[in-house]
């Protein structure tokens, strides 16, 4: 069987460099990979341009990397209440991106499925469309997007194989399979790490041939932004 | 008087019909979700990957892989359904979505929307919402009439960048209700209990259509 | 509860009319709609354009529509070892266009998720280009392919619930998650259907939302095409 | 003596290098999985939606609703994943596999491959064929070198439809296995067990290359 474990997280990290591209699972603190950030903070890798949805919240996730400056470029959809992420933004100190939500999920599922451009409305008629082509089908404008790669994925799931195959679990999926696919290099860390043949392959999420590395994650924290109950 | 948040929820709980699937955006509109009857079935979609999506837990049932667009815990509902967020936006461009409820900062008269971003102050990103106003078929938005410093946010145009263009529908505000027109204007349609129709021309800067007798708003 | 069930296979067809274009799940005869197919054959619906990877064989799936001569059009990729199907085209019987069959799966794709088009390298020089805008990206080629809908998809899935979820099995999943999103109505049938609440949300392959009728199928025969063992 | 399908099935397995993701094509390509070395690890995609394909089944294990790209029953081994077609070929178009086998009616000594196609007398279908020659990255064809009348299929350039343009890295015919060379023409690499030169050269319409001692390919 093809086997894509690592021991440790540094080995899965091993080649990230100064500059890479990295796409981050996740959404808000969701479904984050929690011991790659860490490892990642601790190598102090720097200049990193970053692909995630949000960027975590001061002190946890991707807030982690912008508060040691390691972030060069954030390409994200909603900055929403990270303090440090709007103020390095509004400074000008941080190069940001940001992409309207359906369109970032779409342009890395394009990068993963060899779709080099497609044509979605939303986003025409605002800056978002600035220096994009503009075309109409069935009377209505749509904008020219292009997909997105990265050096690395790094993805978070719930359960593993030795195979890569990968499972999510609730709302922690969100960009994470997308993501996983758009990678030159794609890392899991999981929950829980099985051997191949134990998880069914009617119910797995990401297919092992997308994934270059997995490991078990030490510990999740998976820390709640917005804790609500009844 | 004009209506609190809570009020604007009660109100716009009234446009949901039994057998909706509606987005809620973050705010005023996860409010909604309160208000809704309880003889109707109506899914709700969460933008990040949940048809279906539930009350708020229970403190001992707290999960945190399971959050709202807003990152709020919360549950699922039976017949619900979990998936990425490309499948996610690919649900809502396809246009299965019947009712999307947003909140705004500014709309104009031509159904222009703005809602994410203040050159230089504030910058929250745009999310979701772009998406859902360039394809959703029924948006409404729940916002505030005025802005604090008593500035109209019913505008002729919208000052702020654009979410989306003319796109929006209807707008529930704490004054009233109004139609976007498809030739442009804001339609008065009801009136916030104890609110007149002069105190809501003059907190209106864009068009505003004003025919017959405008009833006030009913809310249980 | 939003219930989608309806009670029969002519419920669920009622209003499919002549000249209709309707999306057919299946690959072979592996995973198709064996109960709509039959109930249009004996309702004798004419003028179909249908959409199929295949057209099944001869005396069974799309293969009853095209012996009773219900379909006008197909929009396939591989004829195979469809006799009546290859006749009908080679005589121009039958309007025939055939697409790649990664084409299909992306147009069908694009047509659920309000991509009006996008570019593939696949087809570039050959018939497949014939009309068609080619761009460059990275130094290759690719063509413009449009999305494709259809006023009903028909989908065959494993188990559903009321509202109208769907989980498919081994690879009778095929075609038939993405015809389900692109249909303006779309029909399931299915082995098991149970009350919604029972099938894991985590497990689910098709949203709800995307069907609007789903029932148990009466009887399913699941020929084999090309029965192989050791 | 030229080689059965078998032969050549056999040779092209020794292509197959461990941990490699393989696409095998209808016909002889799907006969390449039984001569697969035990020592290597390998994982079978068939575009219909499975990876991780394993062999027949016995006559008591035999699923409908488990079939590849040719129909045939089949299982999975562990490791294996299922998956809908759109995600089948955006995994091929991404580049993921690693090797592509094919088989074809005619090759060019330019690379482009026919297989579909025979106007007014055949039509299969490209099925999967054409996304795969657009985006694999690492294509080989399974043929026999002449057809029944004894005109080449390896040619200058390809008469029938063509499948794809300039995709064809080796050709593994019942006479021999040929690169193909990036400025075009077959570079013979070796001769099938008892052909000559000669007899290659004879065979072969398309632009031949021939540098120094051609050695007898191995099979076991």
């Amino acid at each position: 069987m093809i086997n894509k474990t690592v021991q440790h997280v540094d080995e899965a990290i091993r080649d990230i460099h100064d500059g890479a591209t990295i796409m981050f699972g996740g959404f808000g603190l969701c479904g984050i990979p929690e011991n790659c950030i860490a490892a990642i903070q601790k190598r102090g890798t720097k200049n990193l341009t970053c692909i995630s949805n949000n960027a975590g919240v001061d002190g946890f996730g991707l807030g982690l990397l912008l508060a040691t400056r390691q972030i060069k470029k954030m390409i994200s959809s909603y900055v929403g209440e990270n303090h440090e992420f709007e103020k390095q933004l509004l400074s000008g100190e941080l190069d940001v991106e940001l992409i309207p939500q359906g369109t970032l999920a779409e342009r890395i599922r394009a990068g993963g499925a060899g779709i080099p451009a497609f044509y979605t409305p939303a986003g025409y008629g605002t800056e978002v469309a600035d220096g994009k082509e503009v075309r109409v089908f069935d009377g209505k404008p749509h904008l020219l997007e292009h997909w997105l790669r990265a050096d690395f994925s790094i993805v978070k799931a719930w359960k593993g194989d030795t195979a890569g195959n990968l499972i999510f679990k609730g709302t922690a999926r969100n960009f994470n399979p997308m993501m996983a696919t758009a990678g030159h290099v794609t890392i899991a860390e999981v929950e829980e790490l099985v051997p191949a043949g134990e998880l069914d392959p009617n119910e797995i999420h990401t297919p092992g041939i997308f994934v270059a590395r997995i490991f078990k994650g030490d510990h999740y924290e998976k820390r709640i932004e917005n804790l609500t109950t009844l | 008087m004009a209506l609190d948040k809570y009020g604007i929820a009660k109100r716009i709980a009234q446009e949901v019909k039994d057998g909706y699937y509606v987005n809620l955006g973050i705010g005023i509109p996860t409010l909604v979700a309160n208000y809704i009857p309880s003889n109707i079935q109506v899914m709700l979609q969460s933008e990040n990957g949940l048809l279906g999506m539930g009350a708020f837990p229970s403190k001992d049932n707290v999960d945190p892989d399971m959050i709202n667009a807003g990152k709020q815990t919360v549950t699922t509902i039976d017949g619900a359904a979990l998936f990425n967020s490309a499948d996610s936006f690919a649900m809502i461009r396809s246009g299965k979505i019947d009712l999307t409820i947003l909140g705004a900062m500014e709309v104009s008269e031509q159904g222009d929307i703005a809602n994410w971003k203040i050159p230089g102050k504030m910058v929250k990103g745009m999310g979701g919402a772009m998406d859902l106003v360039a394809s959703a078929r029924n948006i409404i938005v729940a916002m505030q009439h005025n802005s604090k410093d008593g500035q109209s946010k019913l505008l002729k145009a919208c000052s702020l960048p654009l979410t989306g263009l003319h796109c929006v529908k209807k707008v529930f505000s704490d004054l009233g209700v109004f139609d976007i027109l498809p030739e442009g204007g804001f339609k008065l349609l009801e009136r916030a209990p104890g609110v007149s129709v002069e105190e809501i021309i003059q907190a209106t800067e864009g068009k505003l259509i004003v025919e017959g007798i405008i009833p006030e708003m009913i809310i249980n």
